[in-house]
């Protein structure tokens, strides 16, 4: 039964033929491709890009869109960097707080938590489509960024937070340890779990799951929150391996981390598709940019290139699943 | 591996492409490295230090033997240099600087600060030490906004009846600096000049006022040394500019990097290359991006 | 007795206009109450309010003896209120399971789903209904009727005192329906109340133990099944007699308007096994055809070859007004003098948030336009010519669609085909849903329009209905047409018994 | 008749409180703001966005969505630089083809339309999901632009071309009389023709549309070559105000587009929104960019403010509109 299951998902899988494609061109194309350096390269590089984007496959499911990300993703950075590295003064009370790095890492999920929790609250409360209220949480996140640094990288913060970006633990890197765990806690959530059952329900058709007694709106606030508090991770991820908190980090990770779920074959009118395909699309887009470098590709060609292999991957999804429809 | 059979291949790293600036300096280090017989790549790193990121680990990867780096972010960009130092691979800086002495292995930079601070100096001097202006900033995040922006006041705050009366952000882009501009000349109709982080908003600045007809009366001072800024500054539309040499520092570079390879290890830390003042008195001795007589 | 639900003096208002009127009534245990009344009569809002949907509205709830305020759905559930929706309100993505259990799941040690556990529970429930399908399939592969039977076992498996079923059989086929009744028995049985909501006579015949009547929003009567006739349920539904059934006389002419032959289409992917196969027929002039089969047998499928809604792989030729009609898309088939009532007039037939005169203009933009222009006026008294004709209610031509009534929402769909003067109709299901009073408005006007000429193919699943408009009944079965029958010769047995797989 | 029908039209203004309020407030904050300059000021501002806009509104009516439209301005834009400067060399041939004004902006607005075919082909025939088909066009455009230009702006394109974007015809700045004429023949068409209708049709239930015989496909492909056209006149007036095509024009300008579109109040969900809406949307991107610069509020809270008040129209839009359903 269980094991049934897995083949069942192997073969539900969405963009493998296009990532077998790739693998399988890039290989016989250059030598420096199929090696162990380079895959974890390619596996720590896709790290961020996939924590955002099981946020996102999550909001997609339920029918949302997150834009806010990328903002979201620069502000928590900025908070762990400035934490760890100014503390808070509070001039009234004429005291400091320093902070561990465990505290700055849990000052910038909060701070995750709460941008992507005012974004459900927006959806749900206020009924502000998802698409407005997150591209206004765009400007808001990215404009409190400015305020925090004031406009300036925040550097230097120590071994103990760069290892999260950059230490290797049991052989593997660290952010993709990060990351397969949040792989793994996001597909037992939407495939076990009620919450996550409801996610795909509330996306499927939101009046029956209304009428079935869900709590709609809590599924909704649950996974802006839940997409908040991941582009935090990758916030953390990215301050931490470059050991500085920039400003201008993420601008337009939105746009990957929808491609990412979109080519992984969730659906963008919610209640279809899964973590596990949004994982094979980030594999799609990482491998990509991996792959036209190796091969020497002109920066400039590199984007036509990569928007017509972003098409194609679709298409060729498109005429699989219809064949076995 | 095997690749010494082959040729020896420089990685060129560019802050972004997006700008032409930053694609003549790319451009010119491939150009010279492949002049000198390296195979040469440029990588886009679309001022996002994380991408740049990538690029670092990519181009490890791949076993390129230098590269000629236009980084992203003086402090932000470090780690991605000692990564490839523990790679052994060599790093040249160029224009813009990282905040770490030992890690590259050698910088050649423009003196943003110091051009900025002769820009204010003529300034004050054209403006007879007072007036109202404004100031177009780039993009907020980017720390070569704020290096020129504090060059120029460094000077210019010490006159108290140089009154700035707007300071607001383009992006380095000169259809925002053309809208904010219009917008700001509604509200401050009597300014008396223009300063802008870079000639891409100066020109969208000086577009601005001509479509006001205030072209005559508003100085407009760019950064860069850019072609179109160049000819305006002949043509006597904009008063002056920081001309940066993107191409000396990218030769420069990627010679030092063959130096390098063929077994020299004799570099200075780092060579700074001085930011000349364009004004319409010496122009003629300039051309886009470097001097009149730098002919390759 | 005593009730086991009171409903006092409810009203209940949209926007200013009221849907519920001062309504009170008594519901029993262990008795089926079964609702009547017009489209929009005001049935389904009433039956909202008792589960919990609607938390706005004047009046009393008084459930065992206590008066109730629900705040959402699931109080209702968990106070032993049930409802099937008059919609189907699954989701495709997940499995029966997971539908019926949706929102009060099984859960293992771990917090898990216990899937084990809420697919055993699931299949009792089905296994009582007699539908044989594995619980953790998606409802998304379900046929639709096998969707409704996941809802009454939905439904079922509240165990609840009180059991709400709004218009459950609208999509159910023969065997699914006698077992529902079944079910239905058992439950009365067993002390619980039904309140059942239908438009269908024989339904209110079989299982009725009083039947109650709204009108406009208001209460017409509350009365005992028993002893009750036929007529005066009508008088109670639609608030005027009916003469009893529908009869029309043949107005066939001899000319041929279509004929069909060797339709086949064969499943995509699968060559060996067909939607149709080798379906062939002659429509006259003046003729309705009616066309019977179980649920699946093919009778959607092939109103939509014919009308070129789907061609890929369609085998056979289709001549109208005698000519050979080349059909690959919709519009080839218009130009042939054909138009399509869809099954789903929601889904298919019409553009709801637009207004009824924009959706009754589709079909004919092109006369009503000039260089791509739309004449306003034209188009206006266009559809006002239209509500005039079938006597549609609604306050204007304005109006949006997805406010008025099913039987008038039907109408509509009607309308923007009739505006283009088709010489064949074709209608899947075109009463599905309707009142008895609209269905009577909607035979009338294919008897008027069978006098004027027009051939119409008239797909149903009623067969009463069949056999008083259709002049000859085509009986489908797995895709093949098994048997042809004219008027006289007709009899619900036999065409059943075609009608029924023959392994 | 008629003018029943404009007040009607008047009273379904979606963001009429959300301008009135910011309107009012501009002017009691600063005397700079209401006056006839800053009113051509703003109107000259707001023409390219709104250009776009009312492209992106028609995708939009058609529940579809066009993120290219920022790329594809930028590459028209380069095209008609490009031409007017440079003209096209057919080497083979030996033969030079210089462009006029005319000739060039003839070459961009078919580059736009080519283009926007294009996204329409792929949403139409090969049933890619609109998200995907733009976003690979958004970066296949920006690499066309890159090639097309090698990264350097096209300057000093002449006084005729320079008219476009810098002119005044009886007292109206030129860009504005361009955007006037776009926008009335868009509220025409969505209005009064039978297109019209048929976008909003699609837009409103596809099915149904398709089984009304209307050609669905040609409609979709309709709207995407609109949109392609207008962002090449985007582009053109861009490129014409700054006499210079820049390689990196209209970055992002699709999200300013789609705010436009959803202030105004068309629906991300097709079927329902107008023009006019639009032009609203437009008024109150362009006022408060053009108020915040006016107060001179820090670049740093610009952002903040921008996307609180983007949240705020919206949310007195709902309440409104609540009310009166
Ligand atoms: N959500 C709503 N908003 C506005 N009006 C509504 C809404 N729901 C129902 N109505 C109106 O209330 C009235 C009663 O509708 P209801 O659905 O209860 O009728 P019904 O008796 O169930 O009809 P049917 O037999 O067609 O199911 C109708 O006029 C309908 O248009
Ligand atoms: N796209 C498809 N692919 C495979 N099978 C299909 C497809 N569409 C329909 N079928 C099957 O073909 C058969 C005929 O379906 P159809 O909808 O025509 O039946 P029907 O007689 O009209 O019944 P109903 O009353 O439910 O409309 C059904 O068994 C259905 O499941
Ligand atoms: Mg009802
Ligand atoms: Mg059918």
């Amino acid at each position: 039964m269980e094991k049934n299951d897995l083949l069942k998902n192997l073969g539900k899988f969405q963009s493998l033929i296009a990532l077998a494609l790739m693998v399988i061109l890039l290989t016989s194309m250059t030598d420096r491709f199929l090696t162990t350096d380079n895959m974890w390269n390619v596996l720590r590089q896709i790290s961020v890009n996939l924590c955002i984007s099981v946020g996102m496959t999550l909001v997609i499911l339920t029918a949302g869109i997150d834009l806010s990300v990328g903002s979201i993703l620069a502000f928590s950075g900025a908070v762990a960097a400035g934490l760890l590295k100014n503390g808070v003064a509070l001039q009234n009370a004429n005291t400091f707080i320093g902070f561990t790095a465990f505290g700055a890492i849990v000052g910038a999920l909060l701070a995750g938590y709460t941008l992507g929790w005012f974004n459900g609250l927006m959806v749900t409360r206020f009924k502000v489509p998802a698409f407005v209220a997150t591209l206004a949480m765009l400007t808001i996140a990215r404009g409190f960024t400015m305020l925090w640094t004031g406009g300036f990288p925040i550097t230097g913060l120590g071994e103990t937070f760069a290892f999260i970006g950059t230490g290797w633990f049991l052989g593997v890197p660290m952010p993709v340890w990060i990351t397969i765990i949040i792989v793994f806690a996001a597909h037992i959530l939407t495939t076990k779990t009620v919450i996550g059952r409801h996610i795909y329900a509330v996306g499927g058709n939101e009046t029956a799951t209304m009428l079935s007694g869900v709590n709609v709106k809590r599924v909704k606030i649950f996974v802006y929150t839940i997409a908040g508090v991941l582009a935090a991770v990758g916030g953390i991820l990215t301050t931490s391996r470059l050991d500085s908190a920039q400003p201008n980090a993420g601008l337009t990770f939105e746009l990957d981390a929808i491609a990412a779920v979109v080519i992984g074959g969730t659906s963008l009118s919610g209640g279809k598709g899964s973590i596990m395909g949004t994982v094979q699309g980030a594999l799609v887009i990482g491998i990509l940019n991996n792959g036209l470098v190796l091969l020497n590709v002109s920066p400039f060609w590199q984007q036509v290139v990569k928007g017509l292999v972003i098409l194609l991957a679709v298409i060729l999804d498109k005429l699989n699943t219809q064949k076995t429809d | 591996c095997k690749r010494s059979q082959e040729q020896p291949r420089m990685a060129v790293i560019v802050s972004t492409l997006n700008n032409p600036w930053f694609v003549v300096l790319g451009e010119t280090a491939a150009e010279k490295a492949r002049e000198l017989g390296y195979e040469a790549t440029i990588f886009d790193s679309q001022n996002n230090t994380s991408k740049e990121a990538e690029h670092f680990e990519n181009v490890i990867a791949a076993g390129y033997n230098a590269i000629l780096f236009n980084p992203t972010d003086a402090d932000g960009s470090i780690s991605n240099v000692l990564r490839a130092k523990k790679a052994n691979i060599p790093v040249f800086c160029m224009d813009r600087e990282i905040n770490d002495k030992d890690a590259a292995t050698s910088q050649i930079l423009s003196d943003s600060y110091g051009g900025c601070v002769k820009i204010g100096e003529y300034f004050v001097r054209n403006l007879n030490e007072k007036g109202k202006y404004v100031e177009i900033l780039g993009l907020v995040g980017d720390n070569n906004t704020w290096n020129r922006s504090y060059g120029f006041h460094s000077v210019v705050d010490v006159f108290p009846e140089l009154e700035m009366v707007a300071q607001q952000t383009a992006d380095f882009d000169r259809n925002k600096a053309m809208d904010v501009m219009e917008s700001i000349l509604q509200a401050n109709p009597d300014i008396d000049a223009v300063f802008c982080g870079n000639d891409a908003m100066a020109m969208g600045a000086y577009q601005a006022l001509l479509a006001a007809g205030k072209s005559g009366s508003v100085q407009v001072y760019g950064f860069d040394g850019a072609r179109d800024v160049i000819q305006s500054i002949a043509e006597g539309k904009i008063m002056a500019t920081g001309m940066q040499y993107p191409k000396l520092m990218a030769k420069k570079s990627a010679e030092m990097a063959h130096r390098y390879l063929q077994g020299n290890r004799d570099f200075d830390a780092r060579i700074p290359v001085a930011v000349d003042l364009v004004t319409q008195e010496n122009v003629e001795k300039f051309q886009a991006f470097g001097k009149a007589n730098d002919n390759e | 007795m005593k009730p086991i639900l009171k409903i006092r003096n409810i009203s209940k208002s949209f926007h200013g206009i009221k849907a519920l009127d001062d309504v009170s009534m008594d519901i029993y245990p262990g008795q089926v109450s079964v609702l009547v009344g017009e489209n929009g009569a005001g049935k389904s809002t009433l039956m909202k309010i008792i589960s919990g949907v609607y938390t706005q509205y004047q009046g009393h709830v008084i459930y065992k003896d206590k008066a109730i305020d629900f705040n959402s759905p699931k109080d209702a559930q968990e106070n032993g209120i049930s409802i099937i929706h008059q919609e189907l309100n699954t989701i495709e993505g997940l499995t029966i399971a997971e539908n019926v259990f949706l929102g009060r799941e099984f859960r293992n040690k771990f917090n898990f789903i216990h899937y084990r556990k809420m697919n055993q529970a699931t299949r009792n429930y089905l296994s009582k209904i007699g539908l044989d399908v594995a619980p953790a399939n998606k409802v998304g592969d379900l046929k639709v009727s096998e969707q409704q039977v996941v809802e009454i076992a939905k439904a079922l498996s509240f165990d609840a005192g009180i059991i709400i079923m709004d218009e459950p059989t609208s999509s159910l086929t023969g065997s699914e329906k006698d077992a529902l009744f079944k079910i239905i028995a058992d439950l009365k049985s067993r002390g619980v109340a039904i309140i059942y909501i239908t438009h269908k006579m024989d339904e209110i015949k079989h299982i009725a133990d009083q039947v109650i009547g709204l009108r406009d929003g208001k209460m017409v009567g509350q009365l005992p099944a028993k002893g009750l006739t036929k007529d005066q349920i009508i008088r109670m539904m639609v608030g005027r007699d009916l003469t009893d059934g529908f009869k029309r006389s043949s107005c066939i002419q001899d000319t041929e308007i279509m004929s069909v032959h060797g339709i086949t289409q064969s499943i995509p992917g699968e060559k060996q096994r067909y939607k149709m196969q080798d379906v062939s027929f002659s429509l006259n002039k003046g003729e309705v055809l009616g066309v019977f089969g179980l649920i699946g047998a093919g009778r959607t499928e092939l109103l939509e070859a014919l009308f070129g809604v789907n061609t890929a792989d369609l085998k056979g030729s289709i001549n109208v007004n005698g000519k050979p009609a080349k059909i690959k898309h919709v519009k080839d088939a218009m130009n042939a003098g054909m138009g399509l009532v869809p099954e789903d007039r929601k889904l298919q037939g019409l553009i709801l948030e637009m207004q009824v005169m924009e959706n009754m203009s589709i079909t004919s933009l092109k006369n009503l336009s000039s260089v791509g222009f739309i004449h306003k006026k034209k188009e206006k008294s266009l559809a006002a010519e239209y509500i005039h004709k079938l006597s549609i209610k609604t306050p204007s031509a304005f109006f949006t669609t997805q406010k008025l009534s099913g039987g008038n929402q039907q109408k509509v769909v009607l309308a923007k085909w009739l505006e283009i003067n088709p010489g064949v109709l074709l209608l899947d299901e075109p009463t599905r849903g309707i009142d008895v009073g609209a269905k009577f408005e909607i035979y009338k006007l294919i008897d008027d329009l069978a006098k004027q000429g027009m051939g119409i193919m008239m797909v149903s699943s009623e067969l009463p209905e069949l056999l008083s408009v259709a002049d000859r009944i085509m009986v489908m079965c797995e895709g093949a047409v098994t048997a042809m029958f004219n008027k006289q010769e007709a009899t619900e047995e036999i065409i059943i018994n075609a009608a029924l797989p023959k392994k």
